[in-house]
C-alpha cells in the first residue's frame, strides 16, 4: 500500500515538474504573448495541478490535503485573471511583444 | 551598574515617551484647529516631566531606571536614564517647547478655514521628534534604540520637505538615503552582537564584550551608521541643503537637537555598551574626522552668501568639536572628566545657540523677505532683539565668554593640555576663530547701514524675537557653569571613565 | 552532501542571480519584477529558517506590498529615470572593495562563536506559560518586547503623515492618488468582487491564530490592505478622502487601545505593558485585534500616496 | 558546510551587493531597491542567530524572528516614504536622480 502511494507520488510529481519545464522553455521560446501565455496556463493548471495530486496522499490529514487544493485552486484563479490582464492590454497595444 | 529594578520613579520615563505619543494619536483622530491646542498643553507638561527627571537624577546621584512590563533584559526592555540622558531630556524639552512657542504664528489654524497642510504635519512631527529623542537617550536596550531611530528619521525627514519646494524635495530625499543607510548598518552591528552576546541590552552588555573581531566590526558598522546621521564629515552632504530648507522652526530643531540624538548613541555605545574597545587609535580617527568637520565647516561656512546656509555649514563645524571627547577621554587619567563635561557642554550650549540662530535667521529673513547676507544692512533698527539673539548665540559658537560655548571649548582645550594632545588645541582654536569669522560677517552687515532704504517684508512679532532670544541666553547662562567636571553628567558612568580602556 | 543540502545551494544562488538582476537590469520594470520575485524566493528562505511568522511577513510584505509600491512607481517614472552619471571606475572599485570587506567580514563573523550559540529560546519558553501567548513570537511581539512593536507602530503612522505631507497644499484632506484601473467591465472587478471575502476571512485567520501558532497582527493587516486595495483599484469602493473622520480613527484605535491597555498596566499589573495575569490573553487579543485593523488602513493609505485630489466639499 | 552557514553567507553577499548599489547607483529607484535588497540580508543574518539559537524545543530563537518582524515593516515604511519623496521630485522637476548636483541654494525662496 505504502509502495503504491509513494509510486504514484513520484509519477505525478515527476509529470507535474515535466510541465513545469516545458512551460518555462515555453515562455521563453514562444515568439508572442498569446502563445507565450498558453504555455503559462500548463505550468499553473498541469504542473501544479499534478504536483499537488501527488502530494494528496501524503497530506497531514483532510484538512491539510483541503489545504493543498486550496493551493491548487486559487493559483488557478489568479493564473487565470492575470492571463486574461496581458492578454487584453497585449490586444489594445496590437503589439506583439 | 546594571539596572536590575525599577527604581522609585521610574514611571517618569515612560510618561516622557508615551506623553508625545499620546499626542500624535489624537492630533491625527482631532485634526484642524486641535493639533496646535494638543501641542501646546503637551509642550509644558513634557517640560515639566523632563525637570522632573533631571531634578531627581540631580538630587540622588543615581539613574532612574524603568523595566518595561516587569520583563527584564535581556527578555525584555529596559529604560535608563542617567546623568547624559537626563541632561539631554531637559535640553531636548526646553529647545522643543521654544520651538513650539516660536511656530506658533507660522503655523496656526485660523478658526473655521479647511486644515492647513503645513500646520498638521507641523505639529504631529514636533512631537514625532521628541517622543523619538527621548526614546533615544532612555532607551537601553540596541533594538529599542533602532526603532528610536527610525522614529527620528521619519519624523524629521517631512520636517525638510515641509515647504514642498523642488530644492526641499531633494535635500528631503538625499537626507532620506543617508539615513536609511545608516540604520541598516547600525542594525547590521546589532545582529553581529546578538550573535556573539545573546543580549542586546547596553548594561548587560558592558560585562560580556571583550575586544575581539566580531565587536570590532559591530562597533564599525554601528558607528558609521551613526555618523550617517549625524552628518560627521565626510558624511555631512546632505545637511547643508536640508537644515536650510526645512522651515525656521523646523531648521531649529533638526539643527539643535536631531543630529545629536544619533551621537547620543555612539557614545552610549563606545562609552556603555562596549568600554573595553575604546582605544587611543579609534579615539584618534574620530578626533581625526571631528577635526575635519571643524575646519571644513567653518571655512565653507564663512563662503556662503545665505544666511541659512551658513548656520547649516557652521552645525557641521560645531558637531565637530563633540568628536573630541574620544580622543581625550582615551586615556586613563582622572582629568578624563573634564573634555567629558567639555563634550557635553557643547552639546548643550549648540543646541541653544543653534535653535536661537535658525529662529533668528527665520524672522529675519521674514522680515527682508529674502536671506542674503549682503543685504542685511540697517535690519538691526528693524528686529534689534533678533540680532542680539543671533550675537549673544554667536559668542557660544565662537568659544567667547560669557558663554556655555566658551566653557565647553575651555574644558576641551584644558583636557588636550592635560593629555598631551596639543593638535586638537589648533584645531579648536583656529575653528574658534573662523567661527569668529563668520558670526561677525553677518553682524557687521547686520549693525552696518542699509545701502538703499530696507523694503520690509512680513512684520515679525515680539514674542517670537524673544523665543529667539531666551533660547540664546540659555546658551551663555550656561557659561556659569563652574569650569571644572559636573557630577550630574557622571551619574550612572563606570568609576573613573577610561579605567576599564586599559 | 546530502540531496537537499545541494538543493538549498542551488537555491541560495539563484537568490543571488536574481539579487544581481535586481540591481542590473537596464529597465527599471524588469528590476522591480526580478525584485518581487527575490521578495517570494526569501520567504522560502525563511521557511527553510524554521520562521514561519518571518516568512509570511515576508510575503506579504517584502514580496506583495513592496512590489505593488514599486511598480506604481515605475508606472509614474515611465521609464523615464534617466541614467545619471554612472560612477567612474575608482570609485566603482573602492566601493566594491568595501563592500566585498563589508560581505567576507560578515560571512566569517556572524557564526564566529560556534561554541556559544546564544539563545534566548529557553529564557522565551520559561515565561511562555506566564505570557498567556502559545506563539513564543508573538509573545516576544505582545508581551515581551511590546514597547517596541508599541513605538514601531507610532513609526508607522508617522510615514503615513510623511506621506501625506508630500501632497500639494490645496490637495490636503482630499483623495490620494491611487492609480485606479480604468475599465470597469475587466476581469479585474470579477477578482475583487471574489476574493476580498475570502482574503478578509484569512487576514482575520491570520490574526486570531497568531496567538498560538504562526501568525499575527502585521500579517493579517497587510492582508487586509491588500484586499482594500484590490477593492479600491477595481473601482467596487470610492478612495477615501483622508480628511474623513472614520479613516483618522481607523487608523490611530489600535495604538490608542494599545497604549490605553499599556497604561492600565501601571493600575491594574505593577509596570506599564504588563498585563494583569486573569486577563492577559482578552487583553492582547483585543489590543492585536485592533491593531490588525489599523495596520491594514495604514498600509493600505500607505501605498494608496500622498493625496492629489481636492476634496469635494 | 552546513545549512546555516549556507544562508549566512548569503545573506553577507545579499548585504554586500545592496552596499555597492546603495552607492553607486545614480538612479534613486535603484537606490531604493539596492536598500531593500541590503535590508533583506540584514535580516536574513537575523535568521540565521535565531535558527543557530534553536532550543529549548523550538527550531529557531525567537527573539531575532520577532525582530525581524519588526524591521521588515519599519524598511517598507522606509520604502513607501523614499518612492513618495521621488515620485514627488520627478513630478516638480523630471528628474529621478540625484546627482545633478545644483549648488546647494535650498534658500532660493528667501530662506522662509
Amino acid at each position: 500500500m505504502t509502495l503504491t502511494l509513494n509510486i504514484f507520488t513520484i509519477v505525478a510529481v515527476s509529470a507535474g515538474s515535466f510541465f513545469f519545464m516545458a512551460g518555462t522553455i515555453g515562455l521563453l521560446r514562444f515568439p508572442d504573448t498569446m502563445t507565450r501565455l498558453h504555455a503559462l496556463t500548463k505550468v499553473d493548471n498541469l504542473g501544479l495541478g499534478l504536483i499537488v495530486f501527488g502530494l494528496l496522499p501524503r497530506a497531514e490529514g483532510p484538512l491539510g490535503a483541503l489545504k493543498l487544493l486550496c493551493i491548487w485552486v486559487f493559483v488557478q484563479l489568479s493564473g487565470a485573471i492575470v492571463s486574461q490582464l496581458v492578454a487584453q492590454l497585449a490586444r489594445r497595444d496590437g503589439q506583439q511583444r | 551598574m546594571i539596572p536590575d529594578q525599577t527604581t522609585a520613579n521610574g514611571y517618569l520615563l515612560v510618561l516622557a515617551i508615551m506623553l508625545p505619543v499620546i499626542g500624535i494619536l489624537l492630533s491625527l483622530a482631532a485634526g484642524g484647529r486641535y493639533v496646535e491646542r494638543i501641542a501646546m498643553v503637551l509642550l509644558p507638561v513634557g517640560l515639566v516631566i523632563a525637570a522632573a527627571i533631571f531634578g531627581l537624577v540631580w538630587r540622588d546621584q543615581q539613574s532612574l531606571v524603568y523595566i518595561v512590563g516587569g520583563w527584564h533584559p535581556p527578555l525584555g526592555v529596559a529604560l535608563r536614564a542617567d546623568g547624559i540622558s537626563a541632561a539631554m531630556m531637559l535640553t531636548t524639552a526646553i529647545v522643543i517647547c521654544a520651538t513650539g512657542l516660536f511656530a506658533r504664528g507660522e503655523f496656526g489654524q485660523p478658526r473655521g478655514s479647511p486644515e492647513i497642510r503645513a500646520s498638521q504635519v507641523f505639529w504631529i512631527l514636533l512631537l514625532g521628534i521628541w517622543s523619538g529623542l527621548n526614546t533615544v537617550v532612555l532607551g537601553d536596550d540596541l533594538f529599542n534604540l533602532y526603532v528610536a531611530l527610525e522614529l527620528l528619521t521619519f519624523a524629521a525627514v517631512p520636517l525638510v520637505s515641509l515647504k514642498g519646494y523642488k530644492e526641499t524635495i531633494k535635500a528631503a530625499l538625499r537626507y532620506m538615503l543617508f539615513a536609511l543607510f545608516g540604520s541598516v548598518l547600525y542594525l547590521l552591528g546589532t545582529v553581529l552582537i546578538y550573535g556573539a552576546y545573546g543580549t542586546l541590552d547596553i548594561a548587560m552588555l558592558s560585562g560580556r564584550v571583550h575586544p575581539e573581531p566580531v565587536a570590532w566590526i559591530a562597533a564599525s558598522l554601528m558607528t558609521m551608521g551613526l555618523l550617517a546621521k549625524t552628518a560627521l564629515f565626510p558624511l555631512h552632504l546632505w545637511l547643508p541643503p536640508a537644515h536650510a530648507g526645512a522651515p525656521a522652526p523646523g531648521s531649529a530643531v533638526l539643527s539643535a537637537l536631531v543630529v545629536k540624538g544619533s551621537f547620543f548613541l555612539i557614545v552610549r555605545l563606545w562609552f556603555d555598551a562596549m568600554p573595553g574597545l575604546m582605544n587611543f587609535a579609534s579615539g584618534q580617527i574620530l578626533g581625526t574626522l571631528g577635526a575635519g568637520a571643524v575646519i571644513f565647516g567653518s571655512v565653507l561656512a564663512l563662503r556662503q552668501q545665505r544666511l541659512k546656509l551658513l548656520i547649516a555649514y557652521s552645525t557641521i563645524a560645531q558637531i565637530g568639536y563633540l568628536f573630541f571627547i574620544f580622543p581625550l577621554t582615551a586615556g586613563n587619567e582622572p582629568w578624563d572628566s573634564v573634555a567629558w563635561t567639555g563634550g557635553w557642554l557643547q552639546l548643550f550650549s549648540h543646541a541653544f545657540a543653534k535653535a536661537s540662530m535658525f529662529m533668528a535667521a527665520g524672522l529675519i529673513a521674514e522680515t527682508l523677505g529674502h536671506d542674503r547676507i549682503a543685504e542685511f544692512g540697517g535690519i538691526n533698527r528693524v528686529i534689534p532683539i533678533t540680532v542680539i539673539a543671533f550675537g549673544l548665540a554667536g559668542l557660544s559658537l565662537m568659544g567667547v565668554p560669557p558663554s556655555g560655548g566658551f566653557v565647553a571649548k575651555w574644558l576641551l582645550l584644558l583636557a588636550t593640555v592635560m593629555e598631551g594632545q596639543w593638535w586638537w588645541a589648533v584645531v579648536m582654536l583656529v575653528g574658534g576663530l573662523l567661527a569668529g569669522g563668520y558670526v561677525f560677517m553677518v553682524l557687521g552687515k547686520a549693525l552696518g547701514n542699509a545701502s538703499a532704504p530696507l523694503k520690509l517684508a512680513t512684520p515679525v512679532s515680539r514674542a517670537r524675537e524673544i523665543v529667539a532670544l531666551t533660547l540664546a541666553l540659555c546658551a551663555v547662562l550656561l557659561g556659569l557653569v563652574p569650569l571644572q567636571p559636573s557630577e550630574l553628567l557622571q551619574v550612572g558612568r563606570p568609576e573613573v571613565l577610561g579605567v576599564i580602556a586599559r | 552532501m546530502t540531496p537537499p543540502f545541494i538543493l538549498e545551494i542551488a537555491f541560495v544562488i539563484l537568490i543571488l542571480a536574481i539579487a544581481v538582476g535586481t540591481l542590473v537590469a537596464r529597465a527599471a520594470f524588469t528590476a522591480v519584477l526580478l525584485f518581487m520575485i527575490y521578495g517570494l524566493l526569501i520567504a522560502i528562505a525563511w521557511v527553510r529558517l524554521s520562521a514561519v511568522d518571518v516568512a509570511l511577513t515576508e510575503a506579504a510584505i517584502g514580496g506583495g506590498l513592496t512590489g505593488m509600491l514599486l511598480l506604481g512607481a515605475v508606472a509614474r517614472l515611465r521609464e523615464s529615470e534617466g541614467s545619471g552619471e554612472e560612477p567612474g571606475l575608482p570609485t566603482l572599485l573602492a566601493a566594491g572593495t568595501l563592500c566585498v570587506l563589508v560581505s567576507a567580514a560578515l560571512g566569517t563573523l556572524v557564526l564566529s562563536r560556534p561554541e556559544v550559540a546564544p539563545s534566548l529560546a529557553p529564557m522565551v519558553m520559561d515565561n511562555l506559560a506566564q505570557s498567556a501567548l502559545g506563539n513564543p513570537v508573538a509573545a516576544v511581539l505582545f508581551v515581551f518586547r511590546a514597547f517596541d512593536t508599541l513605538l514601531e507602530k507610532v513609526v508607522l503612522l508617522l510615514a503615513l503623515i510623511g506621506v501625506w505631507s508630500l501632497a500639494p497644499d490645496r490637495a490636503w484632506g482630499g483623495v490620494p492618488g491611487l492609480r485606479l484601473y480604468a475599465e470597469p467591465s475587466s476581469i479585474l472587478v470579477f477578482l475583487a468582487q471574489l476574493l476580498p471575502p475570502i482574503g478578509i476571512m484569512i487576514g482575520i485567520y491570520m490574526f486570531w491564530t497568531g496567538a498560538s501558532y504562526p501568525g499575527g497582527a502585521f500579517q493579517g493587516g497587510t492582508v487586509l490592505a491588500a484586499m482594500w486595495l484590490l477593492v479600491m483599484i477595481a473601482r467596487l469602493q470610492p478612495v477615501p478622502a483622508i480628511s474623513l473622520r472614520r479613516i483618522r480613527l481607523l487608523l490611530v484605535v489600535g495604538p490608542v487601545i494599545f497604549v490605553a491597555i499599556g497604561l492600565l498596566g501601571f493600575v491594574v499589573a505593577d509596570a506599564f505593558l504588563a498585563y494583569p495575569a486573569d486577563y492577559a490573553k482578552p487583553l492582547i487579543i483585543t489590543a492585536e485585534a485592533t491593531l490588525t485593523l489599523s495596520i491594514g488602513v495604514t498600509l493600505g493609505l500607505l501605498v494608496a500616496g500622498p493625496p492629489d485630489r481636492i476634496p469635494q466639499p | 558546510m552546513n545549512s546555516i552557514a549556507l544562508f549566512a553567507y548569503c545573506g553577507a553577499a545579499m548585504v554586500g551587493l545592496g552596499l555597492f548599489g546603495l552607492i553607486t547607483k545614480p538612479q534613486v529607484l535603484r537606490k531604493i531597491l539596492a536598500f531593500n535588497v541590503l535590508g533583506t540580508g540584514v535580516f536574513l543574518l537575523f535568521g540565521v542567530i535565531a535558527r543557530r539559537g534553536a532550543a529549548a524545543g523550538l527550531h529557531s530563537d525567537p527573539v531575532p524572528q520577532a525582530l525581524v518582524i519588526t524591521g521588515i515593516v519599519v524598511a517598507f515604511s522606509a520604502t513607501t516614504m523614499a518612492v513618495v519623496l521621488l515620485l514627488r521630485l520627478y513630478a516638480q522637476t523630471g528628474e529621478a536622480t540625484l546627482d545633478s548636483d545644483d549648488p546647494p541654494n535650498a534658500g532660493t525662496d528667501g530662506g522662509r
